[in-house]
């Protein structure tokens, strides 16, 4: 990759951390990007938000972080990975891009009759949710908790994912996914919508990296996905600022 | 031939002492240091200062716990299947023994969590076996802790089987022939005579297979689903530690370790020293 | 040679009732056994041959444990062809004991008892007793390792005894012991065998063994018999020259006519003429025991018929005898005593008169 | 002993064939079809229809290649270094040889993600060793190629390691003594002795090393992260694959599955069957 | 017995230049072993001793496979006590072969070339000339899983003597070898030994082994050294029953007084009177062979004046010969002809006079 300036004319490298569940959206923004910018290849490094930070942490050669959530760039913010100079002009915590909003996901032909929040409060209806400590755990909670429910879940997921596969699998009867998700499975799940969903919205910050070695060009990519990008996010079901 | 000239003293006869074989010594040491630095990281990093207060978190204690039985659950599970599967493919002839001994690895390769999709697809309640064990028996596995000893036996078995046949195969036949002229039926052979004979293979197998489960994560995560107390692990409980806070990952990880250090301390030197 | 006549089907198995008839054909790699042995019940059949011979091959196929290509193994009429090695009622000592490392000596006696259903005392009891009786009850709770090479063979003696066989097959079961052990091992053996309804196949180098144990000594040479017989007439009349070797004996090959044996000459010095005690007609064998050569400086005139000039090709002592080598025309030994050796002051090279009484020499169809 | 009568037949005498011992071929049975009815599983549900089109996909080449390739160098290191260290704890005596055993199997018992984690801390660019690395040769290991096959021996040199320390426990030492006899130093003991006669042992404990270097997934995403064409192993790909579409991680399961089998099947037999 | 001196340290190891000069010490499990052993340069020391007596112990002591507790190993004038096992020029033949499984026969044999550096081709040639001496040169590509017992001991034989050893061990060598094989290998070894300059230790059960190839035995019982000499020396004048059963000879021990020697008798019969050839003073050994025993049912009043009525314990043939085992009073053998036998009509249980010529009776000092 370049060392420093990023004058050069020939290509430069630039690689952007991005939480797994951007794969599909970044993937296709990245695509438009480069077409814009004939001298940049982007470099997309998908993982979940957690290990990115951690290998920001350590020093990975990184430009742009995207966050699944805010709690997540908090650490790296805290940690002083956040390159000062667009920080102090973008926010200190990052830029939000995107948000997500939940939607109660169950089996084609939704066996257990699920219309509501509140009916995943009965007994015979089997239950997944995110972890707490994922972004789309607290979100749940936040929703369950503006509705006054108690739920059992019988499983709390390691990602928003997790939940999605065993609700299209039929091993439970519903799950709390985001729009995002319902949208990317097609016709394997039915999404069900409900109120208290606004409450918890999920945010995605985006920031440009203390380590980057071209922090211009990464702010243009930052530009490009609150730009030209949030038609594509939007069609992926993501809200956009 | 004509009578030799016998040597004495051979090579740059040594004073005695036998010197250490650096050519085998100094990559032990760079093994051995490769596998240990990582844990100096980690214990560098760890938050000693809270540690004490983390490691008496009840919730702690139920993932260990359950990590423990479970992965203990799995390896008796292994052997009992196991042990007689890597018999047989060491010690019987059958059409297409060759593919079977390839197709047993193939948890090994198949991507953990791939694994735990493909064990709902044949035993979730919609699949092809579990489908009738839920219309007959009312019986579902996942989100059980029977579903976290399927998931650590189906990763963690191949450990074993692999392991077993390579013993048995470097095991002297004779001695099963001789007790065969005893009177030994096979079965007798097999528990009398073979297994007592490959049984710091066994021991290897066994450990390998323990700390497999132990460590298994994502076919557990996927198949067995995680609930405090039911399902999650301890490698689930760092993961979702990992989320929020590496630190308390990192100490997770740490008693994780020192309870297997434990264990397989106390019992591997007895097992295997045979 | 045992002639192998080839059996219809219409002429069932000749089962010596209560013994042990096998006719025993296989390939192992390059070499190919085909054998025909019988044993009547209560007899031993000492099996003899050279290294590589086949007999330990021969035990494994009766043992069950190298399957034949073709043949039959008969047990007190009782068809083993297809019986599984642990169902056949066969004690086995192997050449290389394969005592179970992992049983204390005890444990590895009481192993066929237990096979056969014993409970743990009783089999041990057993074991035990045997032990005893092979003076080797202070090793009862020693592991193989640590057991000498003689030790060992004594518990895999043992352990071959404690299946109370049918058939005992014992592979070279005194080559590791000590003399005193293998006088007591040996009348122990003849003496279990004397009662013992079983037959008993011993595989021995040692013609002490054989001629003390056996009722029947059968030679193979190259997978094949070469000669069965009691171990008197083969003591008297061997065949081969490695049962000549065997039994001490000079052996020659020629053409018998009346007592007069014509045998072709060695290093071309054509033929050479043999006065024998009895007399035959056509393809004849001689043998004669070495201490029946006497040597000379010189022709004497006497009685013997035999003399012929030979050349000292070497001298061995061993005990209290001396043995001479002889070539030139015919290679011979002669047994004579240490005396006598300084007296005629052989060395390497010597030319001597060899002399041999008629009466001395046997004459046997070959 | 007085002349014992002898038995003539033992047990129910067999009609001659020997029976099938079921006792132990019905666990194996069991067992078999327990590691393959997952596989049935992924069977069924892949996408026949579109599998051809996914499968020569240039990235799914790329991926299955650096996989195959990292993991085969990760074997190789693994075997340099790791067949010493077995050696090592088998056959020498030192104080604390205990422990050292059991620490061997840390990176067994670690989640592959914490070990990542611990890999970053000691050989990241801030790490213990590697900044180091970095101010002194300008080095930075993590998201390069050669940080999976970092990650990839960390996690299955254990396996090694304890697969060949137990088939050494299981040889017989006196071959070693009498090629000392011979004037075969510990070196040449160890090379011309030792390792032929433990081969199946060494090949057994080389596919299961090989197997799970090629299924490591969560140490490598965290330390060598996810980049297409440098560090996107199989697993990765399939993880990335499961994000949007569960169909095609199947497929690429498949396809990792598929090429193992095909390795295993030709190299397995010819090493095992010494 | 050769009674252990303590040395000090002012009395340097007494090295015979060239020659081996042992002083073994060691305990394994309950054993211990305390034996001193000296051999010439190019002289064979004969090993014998019953089972578990210690032969292998020392053979593996000498090789430097079991550490010493104390004591030292010189060869040549030098020390060897201490030298790793792979730097002593010794070779080995082990009483279990232990050949490499994995390697062929050829590849057996020249290990040990290759270990001290000669090339392949070189040490190829070297062994392919040795199995060729051997008799094996068509098993050379055989592994030792497809050898006999015999074939896999003269490989194992071949393969000690290629790294031309200083000094060469030998663990019963011969026990598996067929009788022509036997010959030929003991002429080799000791054509060997003959120009050979170092020094061989030979364990061997075969009496007959011990008397042709050693130029010394040493006999160890329980770890201890119990006899030691000339075989000449050795077979006339055994100092325990073992070393007489092994060169077969009737021994007793006793109190001398001239050519009287008192024996305590047996089955408290009282004691017996023995007269001997040569006279001597105090405690003393007699011994006499089984065939100078002359056996008769009535006393008769000739000139030996060795005559005790004794009792048939049992009866061996063996050979052209009869063994007749007699006891009360005194436990000795007597060989007869079988045709003295028959007419003396023996069973077990008659009573008979067994006679010994004086002159036929050795009597030395214990
Ligand atoms: N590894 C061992 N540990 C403990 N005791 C042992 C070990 N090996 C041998 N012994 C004991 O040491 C004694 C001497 O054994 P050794 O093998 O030297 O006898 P040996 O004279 O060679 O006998 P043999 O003629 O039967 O081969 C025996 O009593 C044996 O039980
Ligand atoms: N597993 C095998 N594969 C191929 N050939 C073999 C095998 N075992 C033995 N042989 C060969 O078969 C022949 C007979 O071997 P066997 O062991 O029966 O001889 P033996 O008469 O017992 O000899 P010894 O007296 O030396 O023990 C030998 O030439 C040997 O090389
Ligand atoms: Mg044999
Ligand atoms: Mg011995």
């Amino acid at each position: 990759s370049g060392d420093g300036g990023g004058e050069r004319t020939e290509n430069v490298e630039l690689t952007v951390m991005a939480a797994a569940s951007l794969t599909d959206v970044f993937t296709e923004i990245a695509e438009s990007f480069e077409e814009e910018h004939p001298e940049v290849t982007v470099v997309l490094n998908f993982a979940g938000s957690g290990e990115l930070a951690q290998q920001i942490a350590s020093g990975a050669p990184a430009d742009v972080f995207a966050s699944a959530d805010t709690t997540t760039m908090e650490r790296v913010v805290e940690a002083g990975d956040l390159d000062a100079d667009w920080a102090a002009e973008h926010g200190e915590e990052g830029l939000v891009f995107a948000t997500n909003t939940l939607m109660i996901a169950v089996p084609p032909g939704n066996p257990a009759g699920v219309s509501s929040l509140h009916d995943l409060t009965s007994e015979d209806v089997s239950t997944a949710f995110c972890a707490d400590e994922v972004p789309c755990g607290t979100a749940t909670g936040i929703a369950l908790e503006a509705a006054g429910l108690e739920v059992a879940p019988v499983t709390l997921e390691e990602d928003v994912r997790a939940v999605l596969t065993k609700v299209e699998l039929g091993e439970v009867d519903a799950g709390l996914v985001y729009e995002t998700d319902v949208i990317s499975a097609g016709d394997r799940v039915k999404g069900i919508g409900f109120p208290e969903a606004k409450e918890a919205l999920n945010e995605y910050p985006i920031g440009v990296l203390a380590n980057s070695e071209s922090p211009e060009r990464a702010a243009a990519w930052v530009d490009f996905v609150t730009g030209q990008g949030a038609p594509i996010m939007r069609e992926a079901g993501f809200g956009t600022p | 031939m004509t009578a030799p000239t016998p040597r004495v003293g051979r090579g740059p006869s040594g004073n005695g002492t036998a010197r250490v074989p650096w050519v085998l010594v100094l990559p032990a040491l760079i093994g051995l240091l490769f596998l240990l630095l990582p844990l100096v990281g980690l214990l560098v990093r760890a938050p000693w200062a809270t540690m004490g207060r983390r490691i008496v978190d009840p919730d702690v204690l139920t993932a260990l716990w359950l990590s423990l039985s479970t992965s203990t659950a799995a390896t008796l599970v292994s052997l009992v299947l196991g042990v007689p599967l890597a018999w047989s493919l060491a010690r019987t002839e059958f059409p297409g023994r060759r593919l079977v001994r390839a197709l047993v690895t193939v948890p090994l390769v198949i991507p953990p969590v791939v694994g735990g999709v493909a064990l709902l697809l044949v035993l979730g309640r919609n699949g092809i076996v579990g489908q009738y064990l839920y219309s007959w028996f009312g019986l579902t596995l996942p989100f059980t802790p029977a579903a976290v000893v399927v998931a650590q036996v189906f990763v963690a078995m191949p450990f074993l089987v692999i392991g077993v046949e390579g013993a048995l195969r470097g095991a002297d036949r004779r001695y099963e022939e001789a007790a065969a002229t005893l009177g030994a039926g096979r079965v007798t052979v097999f528990t009398r005579v073979t297994l007592p004979m490959i049984l710091p293979g066994i021991g290897a197998g066994a450990v390998l297979c323990w700390a497999r489960a132990l460590g298994e994560f994502g076919a557990t995560i996927t198949f067995a689903g995680n609930f405090p107390g039911t399902t999650q692990t301890m490698p689930l409980a760092v993961y979702m530690a990992m989320q929020r806070d590496p630190e308390a990952a990192i100490v997770l990880s740490l008693v994780l370790l020192l309870v297997s250090l434990a264990v397989l301390a106390t019992l591997r030197e007895r097992w295997m020293s045979v | 040679m045992a002639a192998r006549e080839p059996r219809t089907p219409l002429d069932p198995a000749p089962t010596s009732d209560g013994g042990l008839d096998a006719d025993l054909r296989l390939s192992r790699g390059t070499f190919t056994l085909d054998v025909r042995l019988t044993c009547p019940p209560g007899e031993v059949l000492a099996l003899l041959g050279p290294n590589g011979a086949g007999k330990t091959s021969v035990l494994r196929a009766l043992a069950g444990l190298t399957p034949l290509s073709d043949g039959h193994v008969f047990l007190a009429g009782e068809d083993l062809t297809t019986t599984a090695v642990e169902h056949r009622p066969v004690g086995v000592v192997f050449q290389d004991y394969l005592l179970l490392p992992h049983l204390s000596a005890l444990d590895n006696v009481a192993f066929g008892p237990r096979c056969q259903g014993a409970g743990r005392t009783e089999a041990r009891r057993l074991a035990m007793e045997l032990l005893e009786q092979m003076g080797l009850a202070e090793y009862a709770s020693a592991r193989p390792r640590r057991l000498s090479g003689g030790q060992a063979q004594r518990v895999a003696l043992a352990r071959a005894l404690a299946v109370r066989p049918g058939l005992l097959l014992l592979d070279e079961p005194m080559a590791a012991l000590d003399i005193g052990t293998r006088a007591t091992v040996r009348s122990r053996l003849r003496h279990l065998v004397e009662g013992f309804e079983g037959a008993t196949v011993l595989v021995t180098h040692d013609p002490l063994d054989a001629m003390v144990m056996a009722d029947r000594i059968a030679v193979i040479e190259d997978g094949r018999l070469v000669q069965e017989g009691s171990p008197a007439e083969v003591a008297r009349r061997p065949r081969t020259s490695y049962v000549a070797r065997l039994v001490g004996l000079n052996l020659f090959r020629g053409e018998a006519s009346g007592t007069t044996v014509t045998l072709e000459g060695e290093d071309g010095r054509g033929p050479v003429r043999v006065e024998a005690g009895d007399g035959h007609r056509g393809p004849a064998l001689v043998a004669f025991p070495p201490r029946a050569v006497a040597l000379y400086r010189e022709s004497s005139g006497g009685s013997p018929r035999n003399a012929w000039r030979l050349t000292v090709a070497g001298v061995e002592r061993f005990g209290d005898q001396v043995r001479v080598l002889l070539e030139g025309g015919l290679s011979l030994a002669a047994d004579i005593t240490p005396a006598a050796l300084a007296e005629l002051a052989l060395t390497r090279g010597s030319e001597v008169w060899a002399v041999v009484k008629a009466s001395e020499v046997e004459c046997y169809p070959d």
